[in-house]
This record gives structure tokens, C-alpha cells and sequence, in this order.
């Protein structure tokens, strides 16, 4: 069981997060081939990258000062939706942790419920219209009900909350983003941006858990 | 897979970089650069005018970075390919370009650039500058018309950056440069036609894959889906698919006026968009429709795509004086 | 062979036609159409105007026709596909554009261009008319400069057709109109590279075949070999070759101010040719060479080929007062 | 043996010269793809369609105006260089004919020789360019070496000369139309505009045997 995950360990976690989503560039691509333009992995990794760096060159002071770090750095080099939605996910998320010096089972909950609803209101998106959302919101809702206070067990559950979304996606009709003009033929694919979640809830796993 | 058209490049991931500072060279000293942006700001911008800044994702050119000229953009904010400019990028170019007299932001109507451009517009008000967003909402394959808003911006943008830019530059109020360049979005309408695909340098993957005999009609500017995926027919026919679409929806009618732009998507040739617009225009005559002004050329590409779009926009005296206006940039020839 | 690309038009034995047809529709009412030649003219012609009739195989679109217009052609005589004019379509066009001061013929050096306007220079003498003629030979690929006879016409008549245009809308005297353009001409020099084969609708074959990592150095307009195939390289290095060919020849060098044009061939992203832009000025500021004026953009195509070709003229302030004068038409915007 | 080919046949031969030159149309078009830019078939066969057109609906009342109403055709609807000097070959070559109402053994040695001056001076060629001429010239002096009064012996004799000149190309460098580019590479095939004045003797040798 972890408590906590201090600074420095959430810096380990947000670049081993940031390798993950660089390392999955191809499936993420393929992903937006299949229901949109085809740029979501090259996106990703040229925020992520943009993430590494900011890390790498201004270490943050506090945990929220890395997330925020970390959601500047890919509002500013992502671009296109995903530029604006994942950035939202870190910078809005951020608030989460403020003044805190490590996180906890509690302010990971908060964070992702930060984010659900920032990133709700940046896109003007509901649940169940094949977007990041779809992972983002069961995560948070995993996250929220699995309480107690092992933090690795809250990011285990939304996790595995997040793939589950990922999986829902593929029913789902998308009504907004690019891969909106598909129409019927959106359905049988997963989301690209909700797999891009569930590879960074992944890895922040593997992380709190390897802590 | 097949194999992506073979592209004369550096290394792919530094395209954008490359063709924005040789964008810049091609406009012999008319427009800059910004330091540490993306971003193309046109030199000389009068104080007091109201600015017009243009953008959206890169791979499109001339679209948008091509339309920084005179009577045209100010100013332009260009995301990697395919992909919106982030809001750091749309927040420094339009302080770039803005004279104090407020900024309206035109761009295609996408998830990605609503909601960049929308972050940069709140940072700006909170500097206090007037900002007024039009999107460009013209493909009429991407949703029906009681879903305006879920129509993207295609080659109609062509069209709204020359009537924006003719107002902006003659126009003393954003109110005013606002309700001109609204009401040429209410009256423009497109649709169009792929025959084969682009790809992204950086992935080397076509976005789409049609058959040898077939066409995708409503595709989108990034391969997005369209309505039909058929089997090659002839000019006229295809032609008319497009254009009863395009008639219907606004609708277009007896005695109307109207600016026509027929836009390749990349690889079609000329003579292909001629034979159409033959064909448009024994339409026309037919539905009693008159053609103010004729464009035919090459202004929003999907990389190598190979297709073209019709684009029809109704004219009223407002509108055509604008829309006639002398221009002049990268994308217009600049001669 | 490998399958051309697919192309919408209607019966291909019937696409110059229809293409002509709707050519002179996309002028709004500028140019009419001879009614039995493939031939277009500007509708308004001044009296005692010395005339500028260009002209040559059709395929190329815009080239030629689509620059005829206001300070360009007075008019075009169109061939078929790659195929030279006829004599009599050629004498007829001219008969339409003579205003009694004179016709300046302007077309690309190929033997079937020069002998039918040979026969039709020779039939419009015997009717009293003076005509002079001037073939573009810019393509430094075709042949030692020793042998510029032997050099082919190919994007060079962009700049030709702007000055001789320029020219005979302001000078009185034939003399003097063709004095001008052969100035420009002994001035302008191009090279291009080919990425991939265009094909003729009728046959629906390929030109010439490539390996899908081959690139040619040096093709010609229509296909014709050139004088390297090799394998596809960075940009900057397939740019180095061909400016290091183009300077050298003429010889431009410093203290030398030019006119640019990068010129699509058909299929090239307009990204590619921006990026090669970039590399150009690289090496003009090695040489200290400076541009007066830079056009990137899709004038003379080869059908669906993909490549490009760079055309550099040495400018004077004679040829930069025409090359700047403001001109419209089809394969100018008309903006 | 034949010794004149009255006007009728002679309608009749150029008709069939004009079906065997639209029946080689893609054999035209393969030697033009393998040396110039792939129009000499389609070109051709537009002139000689035209030709057909124009025997048809202006029956020639001589045999010097069947020539020059193919050779107009030619000159108007080929386009390119073939149409030129294709149709200088019927246009100037049908001087040989004036005022004669057949064609003789002599008057047809004098038509391949007309036509070869003719299309020598519009061409600005000489033999060795890797042009028709180099199945015009050949043709030409075998007809007038081969004399006589059989007008079939001749043609034969002609066509039979053009088909050697046709190989001879092949070894030939271009160094005029669109094959001078070629160069070296030009080597090894031979000449379209050399073919199709073989096709043409080749029909009328058909045509005149059968008279
Ligand atoms: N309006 C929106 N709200 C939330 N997320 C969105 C919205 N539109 C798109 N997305 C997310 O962005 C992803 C696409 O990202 P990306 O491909 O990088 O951007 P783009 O669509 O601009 O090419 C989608 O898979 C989806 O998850
Ligand atoms: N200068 C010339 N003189 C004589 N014949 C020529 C000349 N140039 C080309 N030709 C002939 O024309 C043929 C090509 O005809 P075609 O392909 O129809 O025209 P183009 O070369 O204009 O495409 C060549 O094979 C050659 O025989
Ligand atoms: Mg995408
Ligand atoms: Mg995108
Ligand atoms: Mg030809
Ligand atoms: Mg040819």
C-alpha cells in the first residue's frame, strides 16, 4: 500500500507517463487513421516531448507546479483538439494539488474530477459522445469510490476504469471532433484521445506502484 | 497500406518550420515572422484598424498562412499539420496585429481551433482587447442545416478571408467588419470530392484508402468521411451531385447572384475544374443563377489529395464590393 | 505501367474541349472563344494595340490559356494535349487579336510549336501582317547554353508572358514589344525535377515510369527525359542541384537582382515548394543575389505529374517595370 | 503489275491508309511514351480521322486534291510536330500529281520526293535525326531507283525502304522534338513519326497490289 507519492516520485511518474504516451505514438496514430486525420500520436508526442523538457529544464517546486508544467507544456505543442483537451486535463487538474506536498488517494480523486469537468467545459462535451471524456469521467467515478487511502489502489481502479472506457468508445457514435462526419461508420473504433488516457493512467499505475 | 505520393522534404517533423520561414522569403519583405511563434504578422498594419487574424493547422497551403497580404489576414497562426495553433501561438499574433480598434478571428469551424482560438480570445480579454470569433462553417456534407454548428470550414474560407480582409481594411468598427464577414458565412455554402489521399509527412500514412475506381463525395479537408463512397463517374455527373446539394441547402435560386470557387484539394488538374465548371454552369443557367465572379485554382489543399470542391456564396452589393476589392499575397498569385 | 492517376472528366477525346469551354466561362465574360478553333481572345482590344498571341499545347493548364487577360495574352491558340496548334488555329486567333500595330507570337521552343506557327506566321505575312516571333528557351536542362536553340519552353513563360504582356499594353512599336521580351528572355533560365509521371486521359498511360524512390533532374514539360535519375534526396540537395545548374549558366551573380518562381508541376504540395524556397534564398545570400519579387504556385502542369521546377530571371529596372505591373486572369487569381 | 491508280482507287488506297494509321494507334503511342511524350498515336489518328471525314463529305475531284485534302486534315487536327510535317507530306507531295488523273510509277517516285524536300525544309532536319524523314528519304530514292512503270513495284520498293528506315532509327540519336532529350537513352527505339510513314506505304502497298 502507498500513501503518498512525494515530489520527486511525481516527476518520475509524469516522465514515465510522458514515455509511455511517446512510445505508443504508431497505435495512436492508427487510432485517429481509423476516425479522424491521423495526427494524434505525432500530437502527443510533440506535447509529451515539450512535457520531458519542461521538466527536464525548470524542475518543479511543488506537485502542482509539475502538473501545470506538464499541461502548459502540451496546450503549447500539441495543438489541434487534443492540444486543448489534455492540456486542460494537467493545468485545470493541477488545482488538485495545491499546497499539498505529495499526492494522496484523496487529491488524485480530486484531480481527476478537476479535469473531468475543466475538460467538459473546454469541449462543450458530455459523456458518450466518443471523446477523451469517455475515459476521463469513469475514471474520476472509479477513483472517487474506491476512497480509502491507498493511493495506488485509487490510480489502479481508474485505470482500469479508463480502459473499460476505452472499450465503450468503440460502441459509441461520435458526435463531435473530427470524427463526427463518420457517423455509423465511427462505431467498432476506440476513441484515439480516450486511448491516449488510458495510456497515461497506465503508466501513472505502474508508477505508484513501482513507489 | 499503400504508399504515401514520395514528398521533396527535410526532415519531415521540421516541415512546418521550413515552409513558414520560406513563406516568409516568398512575401519579399511584407510580413514577418514572430520570434518564437508559428505565427506570420503582416509589417505594415495601420493604427486604428481593426485587425483580422486568420489560422488554423499547417498542410493546407496556401490556406491560411498564404492569405497574410494586402486587403487580406493581417496576420496568421499556424498550428503543425493538420492540427490547430495552440492558444500561446493565436494569443502573441494577435497582439501582434492588434491597432487598438479590436481583432476578429475567423478560422474553420473545428473542435481544435474552437476551442485554442477560444482559450487565446479569453487571455486576451482579460487584457482587455475586444475579440469577435467567426467560423467558417460552409461544408454543407458534414451536417444538415438545422446543425449549422457541426459543419466544418472548407474551401469557403477562400471566400470569407477576401470579403474579412476588404471589410477590415475599409471598415472603421469591429461591430461592422463582424456583421460583413457574418453574413458572407450565412450565404456561403461547399461541397466536395476526393479521388485519392493525403498523408502526413511525419507519419507517412495516407489518411484515407479509396479503391481504384472509387471517390468519396463530402469528404472533409482532413479526410474526414464523407456522405458516399462511390464508383468514378463522369465529370458531369459528379458535378451534379455536388452542386444540387449545394443549391438546395442555402438555397440558391432564380435571379441570384453569385461568387463560385472551384478548389483543388491538391493533385487534381486544372482541366479536370474546368470541365466542371462547364457543367456548373449550363446548372446555373438552368436554375435562372448568374455568376458575379469566377476563381478556379489551388487555395486549401489536403496535401496531395487528389479532388476538388465547388464553393457558392450569394452576393448582394456589400458583399460584391468586398469580394472585389484588390488583393494581393502568397496564395493569390501576388501578381 | 503502373495505373495513372483517376481523373474526373467526361468522354477523354472530348476534354480540350470542354475545357475550353469552361476556361472561357471562369474569365466572366473577359474572352470569348473563336467559334471553330480551339482559340481564345480578350474581348476588349484597343485599336492600334500591338498584339501578344501565346499559345501551345493544351495540359499545361493554366499555361497558356488561362493567361490571357489584362495585361497578359490579347489571346491563345490551344493545341490539343501536349500537341502544338494547328497553323490554322494559330492564324485565325491572330487574325482575331490584330489591331493593325503588329502580332508578337510567344510559345515554348518545340519543333512542332515552331513549325505550326511558322506556317501560320507565313500565311499572315502573305495577308501583310507583321509578325515577329519569340520562343521561350529557358530550360537549362535541355542543352549546353552553346546550344540554346536546343532548349526547351517550359516555366520561363510565366515571367516571358507577365513582361511581353506588360509590354505590348504600353508600347507602341512591335520593335519595342519585341525587343522587351527578348531581353527577358535571354535573361530567364529554369530546371525542374520530376517526382512521378502524368498521364494523357486519352491514353490513360503514365508519360514515363519512376521507381517509387527515384526522382528525375531536368524533365522536361511534357515527360521528356531529363538529364539525371537518381534517388530521392532532402530537399536542400535536390534545391542545390538545380540552382548551382541554373546559376551558373546564365551566369547570375552578385549584385544580381531577380525574379523567382517555384512552379508546381502538378501534384507538389505547396509545403515542398516553400521549404525549397527557403533553401534557395540560402544560397542567393552565398551569392549575394537579391529577389525583386518571388511567385510560388501552379502555372504551367503536366497533368497529374508531381515535381517542380525553379526559374530565376536577371532583372533590369526596364523588366522589373513590366514584371510589376498589376495583371489578371484565370492563372492569375483574378484577385 | 498495275501501271495507274485512277482517282477512285486512289480515294480508296488513302482511306485504307488512314484505317491502318488509327489501327496502329496504341503501337504509337508505345514508341512515342518510349521517346517523347506519348501523343503520336492519338494525334495521328485524329488527322487521319479527319482525312476519312473530309474524303467523305467532298468526294476529291482529282487525285492532286485527294493528297491535299488529306493533307489539310492532317495539318488541322494533328496538332504537334506530326501534324506538321505529316501534313506537309500530303500538302506539298500532292504537287507531284497536278493535272494528272492517276498515279504513275514516276509520279508517285515524285511524290516521296517532293515530300521529302518539303518536310527537310519545314522540319529544318536532315536524314540521321532520328526523324520520319529517315523513312521519307530512303522511301523516296528506292522508288525513283527502282523506275519502271509498275506503280505497285515502286510503292513496294518504297515501303520496303521505309520499314529498313524504321530500323535504321533505331540506332539513330534524336537530336530534334521532344526526343533530343533522351540523348543516349534515345538508342535502342525507334522513331513514331518513321513508323507511321511505314504503316502509311505499308497500306498503300496493300492498296495498290489489290488495284
Ligand atoms: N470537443 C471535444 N471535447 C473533448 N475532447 C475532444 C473534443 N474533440 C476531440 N476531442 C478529443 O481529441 C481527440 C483527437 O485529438 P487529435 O487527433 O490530436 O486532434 P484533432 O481532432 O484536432 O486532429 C479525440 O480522439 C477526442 O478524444
Ligand atoms: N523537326 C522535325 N522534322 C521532321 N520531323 C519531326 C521533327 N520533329 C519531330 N518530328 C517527327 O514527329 C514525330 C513526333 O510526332 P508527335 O509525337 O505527334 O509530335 P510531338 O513531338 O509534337 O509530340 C517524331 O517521331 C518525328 O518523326
Ligand atoms: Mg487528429
Ligand atoms: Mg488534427
Ligand atoms: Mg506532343
Ligand atoms: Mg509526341
Amino acid at each position: 500500500m502507498v500513501k503518498k507519492i512525494d515530489r520527486d516520485a511525481t516527476v518520475a511518474m509524469l516522465r514515465s507517463v510522458a514515455n509511455d504516451v511517446i512510445a505508443n505514438v504508431d497505435r495512436l496514430t492508427d487510432a485517429d487513421l481509423a476516425t479522424g486525420d491521423g495526427d494524434h500520436g505525432i500530437g502527443m508526442r510533440r506535447g509529451f516531448e515539450a512535457a520531458l523538457e519542461s521538466l527536464g529544464s525548470k524542475p518543479p517546486e511543488t506537485i502542482e507546479d509539475a502538473f501545470k508544467q506538464v499541461g502548459m507544456a502540451i496546450m503549447s505543442k500539441t495543438g489541434g483538439a487534443a492540444g486543448a483537451v489534455f492540456g486542460t486535463v494537467f493545468r485545470s487538474g493541477a488545482k488538485a494539488f495545491a499546497g499539498e506536498d505529495a499526492i494522496t488517494a484523496e487529491s488524485f480523486a480530486a484531480f481527476l474530477e478537476e479535469a473531468q469537468a475543466a475538460v467538459a467545459r473546454r469541449g462543450g462535451v458530455e459523456e458518450g459522445q466518443k471523446t477523451m471524456l469517455d475515459a476521463v469521467a469513469p475514471a474520476a467515478r472509479a477513483a472517487k469510490a474506491c476512497g480509502g487511502n491507498d493511493v495506488s489502489a485509487v490510480i489502479a481502479a481508474a485505470s482500469e476504469a479508463a480502459d473499460k472506457g476505452v472499450d465503450a468508445t468503440k460502441e459509441m457514435l461520435a458526435t463531435t471532433g473530427k470524427a463526427r462526419s463518420l457517423g455509423e461508420r465511427s462505431i467498432g473504433h476506440p476513441d484515439p484521445g480516450a486511448i491516449s488516457i488510458s495510456i497515461i493512467l497506465g503508466a501513472m499505475k505502474n508508477a505508484a506502484e513501482a513507489s | 497500406m499503400s504508399k504515401p505520393t514520395k514528398k521533396i522534404l527535410n526532415d519531415p517533423r521540421k516541415a512546418v518550420s521550413e515552409m513558414i520561414d520560406g513563406l516568409v522569403l516568398a512575401n519579399d519583405g511584407a510580413v514577418v515572422k514572430l520570434p518564437d511563434h508559428d505565427a506570420i504578422v503582416k509589417k505594415e498594419i495601420p493604427d486604428g484598424k481593426v485587425a483580422l487574424l486568420i489560422g488554423g493547422g499547417s498542410g493546407h497551403e496556401p490556406m491560411f498562412h498564404g492569405f497574410v497580404g494586402k486587403n487580406l489576414g493581417d496576420g496568421a497562426a499556424c498550428g503543425q499539420i493538420f492540427a490547430a495553433p495552440s492558444p500561446d501561438t493565436i494569443y502573441e499574433a494577435a497582439k501582434a496585429v492588434d491597432r487598438g480598434n479590436g481583432i476578429l478571428f475567423l478560422y474553420g469551424n473545428y473542435a481544435g481551433d474552437n476551442m485554442n482560438f477560444d482559450i487565446a480570445a479569453e487571455m486576451l480579454e482579460d487584457d482587455g482587447i475586444d475579440v469577435r470569433t467567426v467560423r467558417v462553417r460552409d461544408d454543407v456534407a458534414a451536417a444538415p442545416p438545422d446543425r449549422m454548428d457541426d459543419r466544418r470550414g472548407i474551401a469557403g474560407d477562400v471566400l470569407m478571408i477576401k470579403i474579412a480582409g476588404g471589410a477590415a481594411a475599409e471598415l472603421d468598427s469591429l461591430d461592422e467588419v463582424e456583421r460583413v464577414t457574418r453574413k458572407a458565412g450565412d450565404n456561403v455554402r461547399t461541397m466536395g470530392v476526393a479521388v485519392s489521399a493525403g498523408s502526413i509527412p511525419e507519419t507517412g500514412k495516407l489518411t484515407f484508402e479509396l479503391a481504384d475506381d472509387e471517390i468519396e463525395i463530402g469528404m472533409g479537408a482532413h479526410g474526414e468521411a464523407g456522405i458516399a463512397r462511390q464508383k468514378l463517374q463522369p465529370a458531369d455527373e459528379i458535378t451534379d451531385q455536388l452542386i444540387e446539394k449545394i443549391l438546395s441547402d442555402l438555397p440558391f435560386g432564380k435571379g441570384d447572384e453569385v461568387a463560385l470557387l472551384i478548389n483543388n484539394l491538391g493533385a487534381t488538374t486544372m482541366m479536370e475544374m474546368l470541365v466542371v465548371n462547364r457543367r456548373l454552369r449550363q446548372v446555373f443557367d438552368e436554375h435562372g443563377i448568374t455568376v458575379h465572379r469566377t476563381l478556379v485554382g489551388t487555395w486549401l489543399t489536403v496535401q496531395e489529395m487528389a479532388g476538388f470542391s465547388v464553393t457558392l456564396m450569394k452576393l448582394d452589393d456589400e458583399l460584391k464590393h468586398y469580394l472585389d476589392m484588390p488583393a494581393s499575397s502568397v496564395g493569390f498569385s501576388n501578381m
